[in-house]
């Protein structure tokens, strides 16, 4: 798997506390990594790793804290791989990727107003499909549609 | 010969003669007096060429939707009236009827005045231009510079009218146009003068009649070549409708206009689309006369003149019909280039080729080519 | 004169679709652009929240209404990753030649807009009308012209009608005796070249730091195609060719799209074959009956049913008619989706726009932003 | 970045023919389309009749109708109210909720039956309750005209779709099979009451009450005569469509597989 010296290559910088690697199918694996890390993950992976192409940037709310995803793909390893942070959900901020990808700027304004995520730095930190000015942000668990009554039902199998 | 005028005459003096017949003396001497005679055939005159081009605008409309559709694969109008004729009377009628709003900044005089002098100054050409012997205003000896400098009024009331509606797709509409127009009347005069070279007269019947043995278009195959690219700029059409392109301007500088003042540019584009062809029939073509092979059972039937010019300018239509179906619309930088660097060249080649087709005296040689309209 | 600030859009005939492009222009040369988006925006991705997998198929067809199969096409791959589902081969060859129809009508439809900005109207109604017959064929077996709702999580609906391999194989000769008749109205045409060579230029370093992909892409010199680097569906077993130009002009991506609908209809071409050769089950005989509608109503509405079922994720790749289409699915064992999101590649090439207008004239924008064929759909979501 | 490889573009300068071509191929599709044009004239030819698409298609020779077939196509319901078992499950599977199941005529007074009434200004025609009904009741048809002047026209009652349905119009002939692995309905015994209340709305009268004793005594003592009735669901029958679940006042009903 070409994954491999990916995670060698990661380790070597940063250890394996701060990020690791799990396997994720049909990708080169899944990075989890210290929000705090992002700009010189991001910058091995383009520089080192030939990653040079940042597909998407998206946010999700997992209510206890929110996950930051970048999917990168590789020319050369014709491959995607996925880097995910996790920030607290009190203090969603990360440090905006559009430095080193420029392509990441809609994407993340889109997850600032989407799902909340705040991004430092950012060049052009606007609305960008919600209207001006609009104070909520959609994609959270916490923003309903409608207030459905949950029912649990336990499943047994017999 | 029967003329439009003495038809208008007849029109009004036959019925008042009959009515001051059974009035008494003073009353009758009063209303068969020449002065009003004449006064009233005028305003006939007026009203049955009003009518008259008015009706054929709106027939060319129907022409173009109509074979654009067959060029399209599909049917154009249908519903209205047979085969859709009626459809643009329909339409006509529903903008009639529709509000027409003037945006707040926009200057009321020029907003209301543009649409309506673009109209009228377009419509004034047919009192000019001779559509069959006798069937034209008067016999002007500068008939044909009169028509150009009519024609020429144009980008002034477009410009007008895109300032005053305070609409940027609107100023740069009109800038196109104003910048189009100048552009393109250059090399329109020039490839004139070479038809003037040719004839030796300004009036156009004095033209239509020395083209009764060889239309010009075979000697001044280039000043056609300008004249149709130049009129293809002057009506605005595709492949030079950049004033209004719609895919970048909207509608160009008729973009704040609705109802009847759209209609009003509407029409007069299209008025303006005949007055094109007929200059190209009358210039080019032959106007009404048809070349000697032709049998003269097919020229001698009544209004024959009429028919056989509106048929040329249909079919000439048809072909700025075609051209519209299948190019694609240039760029202002390169539409003015062509128009400076091509065309003004080539008109000034063409003038020196009509000197020296009259020069040497082989017009009969050119013209007797079999199927180009020898006599 | 000085400059000034237009707004191409919401409203406009440039726009195809409902977004406001501002242009600042200094008489007819454009010093800077802003895309304004959220015309369109329905919050799919929030509604997906709160639909059972396979209802989210109907959202799907109207995330891009000209290539709703591939959208179809894109949610079903990260669902069934997602859900652990195998699907039967079949199946997934229906798919392949689904999406490849999709590709060639989303295309036509690119070209109809397309020639239509540079004033050709004629095309326009070619382009229309082969479209249709696709549309129909599509309606003869998903039922539908436009909103397809044709995958199901496991498969797809149902099979093919009898006799629609030989219809399909009809239309595909119809269609590539068109192409050619498309090619003489523009490339056999001065004036097209006059208006599209050289303008929109993004080379091919740009399209990568801008996250531009597909036909943009490709006629920047990179052969990138995400149906070669990574197959999914039946893509591997079939053959067909990347297209790739140098210019990354306009017409380098009108001739892009063109050959890409020839490859699709060859791609086609083989699906028919093996489908005629290949009878089967359409659908995967053993589904979790909690895939949800139609064999699992069980949410009544203002009911919402947690269970405890295997939690998943999924990341899928396509390529899209546009570009390239990423989604990921966050399966955490309920009834929906817990979370998806779906990178659209229009909502990329458009972020780029500044990059590849600044500096041509007005008139220019229409040909570019058309060769970029925006589909707002997707991009606001 | 992959190897480029060499541009495959035409020349793009040819000065002679300049706007030859492209004029001789408008001109040609004129000639093709003088008397016989692509377009349907829509409100006098249809493509979903079988004649037309034979004529124009064959005869002429026009493109229209190569992949037409109208048997799929999903546009106005029908219903026939005779086979409606109200078994809701429609309505269920309904991702837009325009589907609310009415009283309709027939049926005890008690409990009335209940048929789908659609309201069209809310339906995809994703065709997702046809693909659910089990009878195959509800099912698609090839109308598609549906203008109406008033909103509140839109809403079919089951009076009017089954209107429809007598038209005879051609149906969407699609049945999708049951997955073999689906979930059953199954009882936790010592929670029923023997109320009869799944039995009694049961749709497809699937559910029998059997008699048991309910051995509440201990051993030795003397068996309380009392009846005790237990639901047991005949599973061919069964359409899953849980209405014996939602009325259970004890939830002794759920779902899940019998190993």
């Amino acid at each position: 798997m070409v994954g491999e010296d990916i995670g060698e290559r990661l380790a070597g910088h940063w250890g394996t506390d701060r990020l690791h690697i799990e396997p994720f199918p049909g990708t080169a694996g899944k990075v989890r990594f210290d929000p705090a890390l992002v700009l010189d993950v991001l910058r091995v992976m383009r520089d080192e790793l030939q990653f040079a192409h940042l597909a998407m940037v998206a946010g999700i709310d997992w209510e206890k804290h929110r996950e930051v995803l970048y999917a990168l793909w590789s020319d050369e390893r014709k491959q995607y791989i996925l880097l995910s942070a996790d920030i607290p959900a009190e203090a969603a901020h990360i440090e905006s990727a559009s430095s080193i990808y420029p392509s990441a700027n809609w994407h993340e304004r889109e997850a600032w107003e989407l799902v909340g995520i705040t991004f430092d730095h950012h060049p052009d930190l606007r609305h960008l499909l919600t209207p001006d000015g609009y104070k909520f942000h959609p994609l959270l668990r916490s923003f309903k549609l409608h207030e459905p009554e949950t029912l649990e039902v336990k499943r047994r199998d017999v | 010969m029967l003329s439009l005028y003495s038809v208008a005459y007849d029109l009004i003096s036959i019925p008042l003669t009959a009515i001051a017949a059974h009035l008494p003396a003073p009353l009758s001497a009063w209303l068969v007096n020449t002065t009003l005679l004449n006064v009233l055939g005028a305003l006939v005159f007026c009203a049955i060429l009003l009518g008259a081009s008015m009706i054929n605008t709106i027939m060319l409309i129907w022409f173009e939707r109509k074979m654009l559709g067959r060029f399209m694969d599909r049917r154009g109008a249908m519903h209205v009236g047979f085969a859709g004729l009626l459809q643009n009377f329909a339409d006509g009628l529903k903008l009639f009827r529709k509000n027409t709003r003037r945006p707040k900044d926009a200057d009321f005089v020029g907003f209301y005045a543009a649409p309506t002098a673009y109209m009228v100054s377009s419509l004034v050409m047919f009192a000019i231009l001779p559509v069959s012997t006798g069937w034209s205003a008067g016999a002007l000896p500068l008939s044909l510079l009169l028509a150009l400098v009519v024609f020429s009024f144009a980008p002034l009331f477009i410009f007008l009218s895109a300032w005053s509606s305070a609409n940027k797709y609107s100023l740069l509409g009109g800038m196109r146009s104003a910048a189009q127009m100048i552009a393109y009347e250059v090399p329109i005069l020039l490839a004139v003068v070479a038809v003037v070279v040719l004839s030796g007269s300004f009036d156009l019947t004095t033209i239509v009649y020395e083209q009764q043995n060889y239309w010009f278009w075979a000697p001044l195959f280039l000043a056609l070549i300008v004249f149709v690219a130049g009129m293809l700029a002057e009506m605005e059409r595709i492949p030079f409708d950049l004033p209004e392109a719609e895919a970048e301007l909207v509608e160009g500088w008729n973009t704040e206009f609705g109802g009847m003042l759209f209609a009003f540019f509407m029409l007069a584009d299209y008025v303006r689309a005949l007055v094109g062809c007929f200059l190209i029939v009358l210039l080019f073509l032959g106007g009404w006369t048809m070349p000697g092979w032709v049998p003269a059972s097919a020229t001698s039937f009544p209004l024959a003149g009429i028919f056989w010019f509106m048929l040329k300018t249909y079919l000439v239509f048809g072909v700025f019909i075609w051209i519209r179906a299948s190019l694609p619309r240039v760029r202002t930088d390169q539409l003015l280039r062509v128009g400076w660097m091509r065309m003004v060249p080539l008109s000034l080649l063409s003038i020196v080729l009509a000197v020296a087709v009259v020069l040497t005296k082989c017009l009969p040689v050119i013209g007797c080519v079999p199927g180009i309209g020898g006599g | 004169m000085s400059e000034m600030w237009i707004n191409m859009g919401p409203q406009h005939p440039m726009t195809h679709g409902l977004w406001n492009l501002r242009v600042k222009i200094d008489g007819e040369i454009v010093v800077d652009v802003d895309a304004e988006m959220g015309y369109l925006h329905r919050g799919i991705e929030k509604i997906s929240e709160d639909r059972h997998y396979n209802e989210v198929i109907t959202l799907m067809d109207r995330c891009c209404y000209v290539a709703g199969m591939a959208w179809e096409h894109l949610y079903i791959l990260a669902a069934e990753e997602a859900l652990h589902v195998t699907v039967p081969e079949r199946a997934l060859y229906i798919r392949v030649m689904s999406e490849e129809f999709q590709r060639v009508a989303s295309h036509l439809m690119w070209y109809a807009a397309f020639v239509q900005d540079i004033g050709l109207l004629t095309p326009f109604l070619y382009g229309m009308r082969d479209r249709d017959l696709i549309l129909d064929l599509f309606q003869s077996y998903t039922g539908g012209r436009m909103t397809y709702e044709y995958m199901r999580v496991g498969g797809v609906r149902n099979d093919m009608p009898p006799g629609f391999t030989d219809r399909a194989r009809k239309l595909c000769t119809w269609l590539i005796d068109r192409f050619k008749e498309y090619d003489t109205l523009c490339l056999a045409s001065t004036i097209f070249h006059k208006r599209c060579d050289n303008i929109g230029v993004l080379k091919a370093a740009a399209c990568r730091k801008h996250g531009v992909t597909g036909p943009m892409l490709r006629s920047a010199g990179v052969k990138a195609d995400i149906r070669k680097d990574r197959p999914y569906a039946a893509y591997d077993r079939v053959e067909f060719d990347v297209p790739v130009q140098q210019d990354a002009d306009v017409t380098a991506r009108y001739l892009i799209r063109m050959e890409e609908m020839r490859q699709s209809i060859r791609i086609i071409r083989q699906t028919l074959d093996w489908l005629d050769a290949h009878p089967g089950p359409v659908i995967a005989p053993q589904l979790p009956r909690w895939l949800g509608a139609p064999y699992a109503p069980i949410g009544n509405e203002g009911y919402l049913l947690k269970r405890n079922y295997p939690h998943g994720l999924g990341f899928s790749a396509i390529e899209e008619p546009h570009g390239e289409a990423l989604a990921y699915l966050v399966n955490d064992g309920g009834e929906h989706p817990y979370r998806v999101k779906f990178k659209s590649p229009v909502f990329a090439n458009i972020s780029a726009v500044r990059e590849y207008v600044v500096g041509y004239h007005v008139a220019d924008i229409p040909p570019i932003m058309g060769s970029v064929d925006i589909c707002v759909g997707e991009v606001d979501r | 970045m992959s190897t480029p490889e060499t541009s495959s573009r035409p020349p793009n300068d040819n000065p002679i023919l300049w706007v030859a071509k492209p004029l001789l191929t408008a001109a040609k599709q004129f000639r093709k389309s003088l008397f016989r044009p692509s377009t349907i004239v829509y409100p006098f030819e249809r493509l979903e009749d079988p004649k037309f698409r034979e004529e124009v298609a064959v005869a002429a020779g026009k493109p229209i109708g190569i992949g037409a077939v109208w048997d799929n196509y999903r546009g106005v319901h029908a219903l026939n109210i005779d086979t409606c078992i109200s078994c809701n499950l429609c309505a269920f599977s309904c991702p837009d909720l325009c589907i609310d199941m009415v009283n309709v005529a027939g049926g005890d007074p008690k409990h009335p039956k209940k048929c789908p009434e659609i309201d069209y200004g809310k339906c995809s025609y994703c065709g997702f309750c046809s693909d659910a009904c089990p009878e195959g009741c509800l099912t698609m048809t090839t109308r598609y005209e549906l203008s109406v002047t008033k909103r509140a026209d839109m809403v079919f009652s089951p009076e009017r779709l089954y209107q429809v349905y007598e038209q005879k119009l051609p149906m969407n002939p699609i049945r999708l099979e049951r997955p073999e692995n689906e979930d059953q309905i199954l009882l936790d015994p010592p929670v029923c009451i023997g109320c009869n209340a799944c039995a009694r709305d049961c749709p497809t009268k699937c559910i029998t009450m059997l008699d048991i004793v309910k051995p509440t005594a201990a051993p030795g003592e003397k068996m309380p005569k009392r009846i005790w009735k237990e639901p047991v669901i005949n599973d061919s029958d069964c359409v899953r469509c849980g209405t014996c679940i939602s009325v259970c006042p004890k939830e002794c009903l759920f779902w899940g597989t019998r190993k």
